[in-house]
């Protein structure tokens, strides 16, 4: 049994299917990309695993457990995390401050030792605050532990939302366009980075427009077009697969996929 | 030269301010009169007024603030029973004489040491309109009142003085002060059977409000309204039309020059009145500055009387005051009475022609 | 029967003059998301202004257009002095300059003016019109018909013109407007006048009916907001229905269950209202992607 | 076209543009190059006049541009599709375009809107629907659409080709080159360095705040240091 | 040793307290402070409501009235001590927040601002309307709670206002302690992170719903425990202290002073708290002024009294 299992997803808003009838798994310490054209259902479909939506139809199960529809923060707790294409920065916050909400599981306590400033409460703040300033240096953004992060460029806040995401320990990440709005070296730490992370064991789902990085990465591909699964498999196969090439690739990116590759 | 401070509280402005307005125009037209004539045994008054908007806890942080820091020796003011139980609270722990502007009852009873007051309470209110009824044969009334201080403290005088009256209240009902229409109140009162009259108790824009109403739905049963309401300029709010024959409690003031010259209210009324309109650019003078210009009277008889300028000496001279004549009546305080008003000060009146009307 | 339609006509009458100040808050919300609490002055202006010109000897139509001009001038001078100085303030430092405005149009008020309570002469008499055993006054119909003619004009303006879209582009993304070529200030000066005036129209239809002092903005202001929202703020639609449903409700709930509780009826049902429908009656769901 | 001359600018009292020099020729395809936090977003929101500027000038079609408000810029032919897309969310697909002709309101409108409803066939299927909705790719493309809408002498895109399937972003390339032939001059801000130097003409390379490099594209596409930082090669 | 910012604010706010009546002429200073710490306990309430978790309410001054009226009825009806009243208000007006903000709190922006001012304005209307158990219009006497005296036999001697001004300065100080530690702990941080982004925090894994009633009950506490101390002080409480305006101008003294600080949502409080004492002398124009202070401050302090300060003294420091 994988870890994460999608079995049927399906949506629709306004009587248009965003997602049919999707499936797939996730195992332990593996990548797994989803790609294909714009608007094909990929952060839909993300949204549906992370609790945001409300799936129409299918299950989603982490562990063999049913937790579709469960609130996102349940889902944080069982061990989902993820990051967004459209930002959702906490914008009037420090950026060490974002990262430190990420870690919100792991130093919560009751409310009222909080309000008391009891030490359990401060000790665990002041981990949190640790912590945080090791992903940030993972990250590359030490420098501006302190600044407010709407003060950000856009770069820098993709790679703050990576850290904030990582925070929470996760055992299943979900990366939307984790490398979107950087060049191609900062694309490289990326990778690097998202590397490190699933050898520590983590689930990695991760949906990109960079080919490079997708097929490096990538132990399983999967193709979405329309909302409908169109492929599944390894990154060799998928490039080659002439559906894939004509709905999301296009001729020329695959010759230059393998001229570099 | 030395000084006398006396302080005011009144709620200028807020919703209490149709009673509060005119109340502080006359405190202030009162003391520069009193300067004018030489003042309190040679030495200058000087007055320090506060507006409290209406609300109590400001009402007694400026009373506080009349005592602690202005140094007054008399109070003035409350415009509501509220700011009056705000106001009299400090006024008796540091022991400077009160005169309230304010009805309830409760003010005054039990007697509290420094606290005085001038108006008629609302339940002599009622008790006037109640006898007027009767006079006429009316038993059966319905009832409606607005939600504020002032419509809803008489609203439950009136319920309390109809059980032992011979009043049957058939039909009680409410609006908000400052509500647009009460047709479905006052049809729900033109409902209920055997009805003979209607009383309204409330102040401001929502009396006029309900008299152009009970015209529009052609109600032709008797209309009585409060002291609250006593005023001209209820008249234009209404409309002569739509008021003509409404009647309610009042005093000498609206009526001055109607009274009996031998009325000893009469020269003092038509006094107050012509010196008034002419002080507040020809306002028209309501009961509620006549409450004023009585205290005031009586604080300035106090204070000629009084031994000292100390607050106590000042309570004992206000206690003291037998005999004198306001607009609102004869004023007798004693050491049981701080009100010093009977019933008969109270004059029925009605709306007649656009203008008043004694009612025998 | 005849007393449902008097009830009916009472809620219709008050309900009208709710949805007047309500559809004085879209406009000035729909440009920046802020909702004007000086809305209620503005009526109160138009009626204030009214009065003083009628008791100055102008004719009451001449008087009125007087204080309506008056009254939009005083929303530009508003926004030029108090709301486009603090350009990219929080929505809520906005909402309480407004806040401060309301207080210091009515101190001037009460300054210029005076502190009476004041009634205009209605438009076309006093005598009630009888249907089927309920009255109706004249001025409730010039009420009625000014609400749903401010309603008509308005929904034309954000749905025919492209002007009313460039009002909702500035709200939904200052920034973008810029970036497309559309004067943000302009927007925002035109906003102001526009709310302003109809705050005052309102101001003028309503005050026969219900008598007008420097003080009543307040109480208007809460009770047309409260209409706004219940209709979904920003939508002319929202604002005429909220302000009938709210004045129905009142005016049903003191005939039929409690004249004492008529305003908590009003409000449980806005309470209800919102449970079911979290952004009113018509209020646009924005959709935001994650 | 367009003339930069020492352009000064900053947020609150953090200066993060420090004197750019820049020129575009008329009809030039000029793209700027940097890594994150550059200022390449700030250079161009100073340029469409969203961002005030403490100091230096910009020239456009011979006219001093510094002073102009934002909302005549657009008249003037100066039109931008901005980073994150900035779309009016709460309006349709429709009325997106429309607000990006909303200074020319006459008949080419709607042909415009038929030649942008051509280059996005999505975006005519969604043209009913609100803008919010669309996916992150499809908003990019409508934001491309909205400035090209705004009939523009001279372009500025921020990132165009970000979260655009792979098919897209060479036509989005395509689309740039095309617009030269349309004699529309084009300043592409891009990430994707290597796509945007094979169709520009010159290109400028910023680093925190400065102009460290300028040059004819193909000779930046060959410097070591522009490899090597900028095209991870 | 450099202080952190939870130590200096209280630092601040403490000598304040402290020095401010060696400046007092009269007995009555004390009076208009103990009313600015007791609008800046609520105050502080909605710093906690409205400046970290970005929740509006206008109708907190229902709060301040169910703590008020509970120190007017408890000790009438039951004979509960008027102390303690105090608590069993707070424990009240919690509840009552507690199952209100369920359904309330899923509401966003003005629409919750018109909800919460629907629950004021029901309060307040029960105390009005409700004549035989609150007195109505005009309110209810307020037995003395004794506090006082009980000072006296310990050899302390007050003047009723100075003991009110010890009071309420006391619990404000506890109030603002209680509120800073919340700030930079998990919950306080887990509020102000769902202000920015509810989505994002709810993937961090905070229980937005939670985390907003938490912060709704918690105010609700403030505003009754200031509503009760009023009362108290008072010796009288009037169904004013629940009405809208009294809302507004809560929400109105924690922007001005700056809505996410909670030494600006004191200074926020003192200033509107003492605006209209000084103003007095200018009568008729007092409206006026009033409203053009409001006004300045925001235009040129657009983020509230205190942060904008900060701002503008961290900017000559560089
Ligand atoms: N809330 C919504 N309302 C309306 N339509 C929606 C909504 N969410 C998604 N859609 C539609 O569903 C489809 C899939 O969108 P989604 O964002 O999942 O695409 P995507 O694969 O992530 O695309 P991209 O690569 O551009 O980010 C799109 O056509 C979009 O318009
Ligand atoms: N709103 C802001 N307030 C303060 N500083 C800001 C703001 N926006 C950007 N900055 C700062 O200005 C500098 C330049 O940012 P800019 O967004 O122009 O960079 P960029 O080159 O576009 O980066 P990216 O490639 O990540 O988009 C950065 O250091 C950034 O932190
Ligand atoms: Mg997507
Ligand atoms: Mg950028």
């Amino acid at each position: 049994m994988s870890l994460l299992q999608v079995e049927g997803l399906g949506i629709s808003f306004g009587g248009v299917t965003a997602v049919n009838d999707v499936s797939f798994g996730l195992e332990t310490g593996k990548i797994v990309s989803v790609i294909g054209p714009n608007g094909a259902g990929k952060t839909t479909l993300f949204n549906m695993i992370s609790g945001v939506y409300l799936p129409k139809s299918g299950r989603v199960r982490l562990d063999g457990e049913d937790v579709t529809g469960l609130r996102p923060d349940l889902l944080a707790v069982r061990g989902m995390s993820r990051t967004f294409q459209n930002l959702q920065i906490f914008h009037e916050m420090s950026v060490l401050e974002n990262v430190i909400v990420g870690f919100h599981m792991h130093e919560r306590g009751p409310v009222l030792a909080d309000l008391f400033g009891l030490p359990g409460s401060r000790r665990r703040a002041r981990a949190a605050a640790e912590g945080a300033r090791v992903l940030l240096e993972r990250v590359g953004l030490e420098r501006a532990a302190e600044r407010e992060a709407g003060a950000l460029s856009y770069g820098a806040l993709k790679r703050l939302e990576i850290a904030r995401a990582l925070a929470a320990r996760p055992r299943v990440l979900l990366l939307d366009e984790p490398a979107a709005g950087c060049n191609a070296v900062e694309t490289e730490e990326i990778d690097r980075l998202i590397c490190e992370v699933a050898k520590t064991g983590v689930a990695i789902l991760l949906v990109e427009h960079d080919m490079k990085l997708v097929m490096r990465l990538s132990d399983t591909i999967v193709v979405l077009d329309h909302g409908e699964k169109i492929a599944e498999g390894d990154p060799a196969l998928v490039s080659r697969d002439p559906k894939v090439i004509e709905a999301y690739l296009g001729a020329g990116t695959t010759e230059a996929l393998h001229a570099h590759g | 030269l030395a000084e006398i401070k006396i302080g005011a509280v009144v709620s200028e402005t807020g919703p209490a301010s149709s009673l509060g307005d005119p109340e502080a125009k006359t405190i202030r037209m009162m003391v520069e009169e009193l300067n004018a004539k030489g003042g309190i045994k040679g030495e200058k008054a000087k007055l320090v007024l506060y507006d409290d908007g209406g609300d109590p806890s400001k009402a007694k942080t400026f009373a506080t603030r009349l005592v602690e820091d202005d140094g007054v020796v008399a109070m003035v003011g409350g415009t509501t029973t509220g700011t009056s139980l705000a106001i009299l609270a400090v006024a008796e722990e540091s022991k400077v004489p009160f005169i309230s502007l304010a009805g309830a009852i409760e003010i005054i009873d039990p007697v509290k040491p420094f606290t005085f007051k001038t108006p008629h309470t609302d339940r002599m209110a009622c008790q006037k309109i109640f006898d007027d009824m009767k006079a006429r044969g009316l038993t059966k009334i319905g009832l409606i009142s607005g939600t504020d201080g002032f419509g809803a403290s008489m609203r439950a005088q009136c319920i309390a003085v109809a059980k032992t009256s011979g009043i049957e209240i058939v039909a009680d009902e409410t609006y908000g002060p400052k509500d647009a229409d009460m047709t479905p109140q006052l049809t729900n009162i033109r409902n209920k059977s055997g009805i003979q009259a209607v009383l309204n108790t409330g102040f401001g824009q929502g009396p006029a409000t309900i008299t152009r109403n009970y015209a529009q739905l052609g109600i032709t049963l008797p209309l009585y309204q409060s002291h609250g309401v006593a005023s001209n300029a209820f008249i234009e709010l209404s409309g002569a039309k739509n008021a003509e024959g409404v009647r309610l409690p009042g005093t000498a003031l609206l009526v001055g020059e109607l009274l009996d010259p031998k009325d000893p209210q009469k020269n003092v009324v038509l006094a107050y009145k012509a010196n008034f309109e002419k002080a507040a650019g020809g306002a028209p003078v309501s009961t509620f500055g006549g409450y004023a210009h009585d205290a005031m009277r009586i604080l300035t008889e106090a204070l000629n009387k009084a031994p000292s300028a100390k607050p106590a000496a000042i309570r004992d001279a206000i206690e003291g005051t037998t005999g004198l004549v306001g607009t609102t009546g004869t004023y007798n305080y004693s050491k049981t009475d701080h009100l010093g008003l009977d019933l008969s000060a109270f004059r029925m009146l009605e709306i007649s022609n656009g203008g008043w009307k004694l009612v025998k | 029967m005849s007393d449902l339609l008097q009830f009916l006509v009472s809620g219709v009458t008050v309900g009208a003059v709710y949805a007047l100040v309500a559809l004085g808050f879209t406009i000035i919300y729909n440009a920046s998301d802020v909702v004007n609490f000086a809305q209620g002055e503005f009526v109160m202006l138009g009626g204030m202004i009214s009065v003083a010109g009628v008791a100055a000897g102008l004719p009451l139509p001449l008087a009125a257009l007087i204080a309506i001009a008056l009254t939009a001038a005083i929303g530009v001078a508003l926004n030029t002095f108090a709301i486009e100085p603090a350009r990219g303030a929080p929505v809520v430092s906005l909402i309480i300059i407004t806040i401060g405005a309301s207080i210091f149009i009515r101190g001037v008020t009460q300054i210029v003016l005076d502190k009476g309570t004041h009634r205009l002469p209605s438009f076309s008499g006093d005598d009630p019109i009888h249907v089927l055993g309920a009255t109706v006054l004249p001025q409730s119909l010039w009420v009625v018909a000014g609400a749903v003619a401010i309603f008509v004009a308005l929904w034309l303006f954000f749905t025919r013109t492209l002007t009313g879209r460039a009002v909702l582009a500035t709200s939904n993304n200052r920034l973008a407007a810029q970036l497309v070529g559309i004067n943000t200030r302009f927007v925002m000066t035109l906003s102001f006048a526009l709310s302003a005036a109809i705050g005052a129209l309102a101001g003028v239809l309503i005050t026969p009916i219900l008598p007008t002092s420097f003080e009543i903005g307040i109480s208007l202001a809460l009770k047309g907001f409260a209409a706004a929202m219940l209709g979904g703020m920003g939508n002319p639609k929202g604002a005429l229905a909220g302000g009938l449903l709210l004045g129905l409700m009142e005016a049903l709930t003191a005939g039929y269950i409690s004249s004492h509780y008529k305003d908590a009826v009003a409000f449980f049902v806005i309470l209800a209202v919102l449970f079911a429908f979290p952004r009113g009656l018509y209020g646009s769901n924005p959709v935001e992607r994650v | 076209m367009l003339t930069v001359e020492g352009l000064r600018s900053r947020y609150g009292r953090i200066e993060v543009l420090h004197g750019v020099d820049l020129f575009v020729g008329s009809g030039e395809i000029v793209t700027v190059v940097g890594a994150n936090g550059a200022g390449k977003t700030t250079l161009l929101r100073c340029l469409s006049g969203v961002q005030p500027v403490s100091g230096g000038t910009i020239t456009f079609r011979g006219e001093a541009l510094t002073q102009v408000p934002a909302y005549r810029r657009v008249a003037r032919g100066l039109a931008q599709s901005p980073e994150g897309r900035q779309i009016f969310t709460n309006l349709s697909v429709e009325e997106n375009l429309r607000l990006g002709a909303f200074v020319f309101a006459d008949e080419r409108v709607e042909r415009d809107m038929a030649d942008a409803f051509a280059m996005f066939p999505i975006l005519k299927e969604k043209r009913n629907q609100l803008a919010g909705g669309l996916s992150g790719g499809q908003q990019q493309m409508l934001a491309i659409a909205r400035a090209l809408m705004g009939r523009p002498a001279c372009l500025l895109l921020d990132e165009p080709s970000m979260g655009l399937a792979p098919i897209l972003v060479a036509q989005i390339f395509e689309v740039v080159k095309g617009l030269k032939a349309l004699d529309v001059t084009v300043l592409l801000v891009e990430q994707n360095a290597f796509g945007a130097l094979s169709v520009a003409d010159r290109g400028y390379v910023m680093e925190t705040g400065r102009v460290t490099m300028v040059g004819p594209a193909a000779e930046l596409i060959a410097d070591p240091r522009v490899r090597e930082a900028y095209l991870g090669i | 040793m450099r202080l952190s910012p939870k130590q200096s604010t209280l630092l601040v706010l403490a000598v304040l307290m402290i020095a401010s009546p060696f400046f007092f002429p009269s007995n009555y200073y004390y009076r208009v402070g103990s009313l600015v710490f007791v609008n800046s306990i609520a105050v502080v309430g909605i710093v906690i409501l409205t400046g970290y978790a970005g929740q509006i309410s206008l109708g907190h001054a229902g709060f301040l009235g169910i703590g008020g009226y509970a120190c007017a009825l408890l000790p009438a009806h039951f004979g509960l001590p008027p102390a303690l009243a105090v608590v069993a208000g707070a424990a009240l007006s919690g509840a009552i927040a507690y199952v209100v903000g369920r359904p309330i709190l899923k509401l966003k922006g003005y629409y919750l601002a018109v909800a919460t001012l629907g629950f004021g304005v029901l309060v307040s209307m029960v105390l009005a309307n409700e004549g035989w158990l609150t007195g109505g219009p005009d309110g209810i006497k307020v037995p003395d709670p004794g506090l006082r005296a009980l000072l006296e036999q310990v050899g302390i001697e007050l003047t009723n206002p100075q003991f009110w001004y010890a009071f309420c300065g006391l619990v404000l100080f506890i109030g603002a302690w209680l509120a800073l530690n919340l700030r930079e702990s998990p919950t306080g941080r887990a509020l102000r992170a769902l202000h920015g982004s509810e989505v994002a925090a709810r993937t961090a894994g905070i229980d937005v719903a939670k985390a907003k009633l938490n912060a709704f009950v918690i105010s609700a506490v403030y505003a009754s425990v200031a509503g009760s101390l009023l009362a108290l002080q008072n010796r009288l409480i009037t169904p004013d202290v629940a009405g809208f305006m009294h809302s507004i101008e809560l929400v109105t003294m924690a922007v001005l002073g700056g809505a996410g600080s909670v030494l600006g949502g004191i200074f926020g409080a003192a200033l509107l708290t003492l605006l209209p004492q000084v103003l007095t002398v200018l009568q008729d124009y007092e409206h006026v002024v009033l409203g053009l202070v409001m006004m300045l401050v925001m235009i040129f302090l657009p983020a509230g009294l205190i942060p904008s300060a900060r701002r503008l003294l961290r900017g000559r420091g560089e």
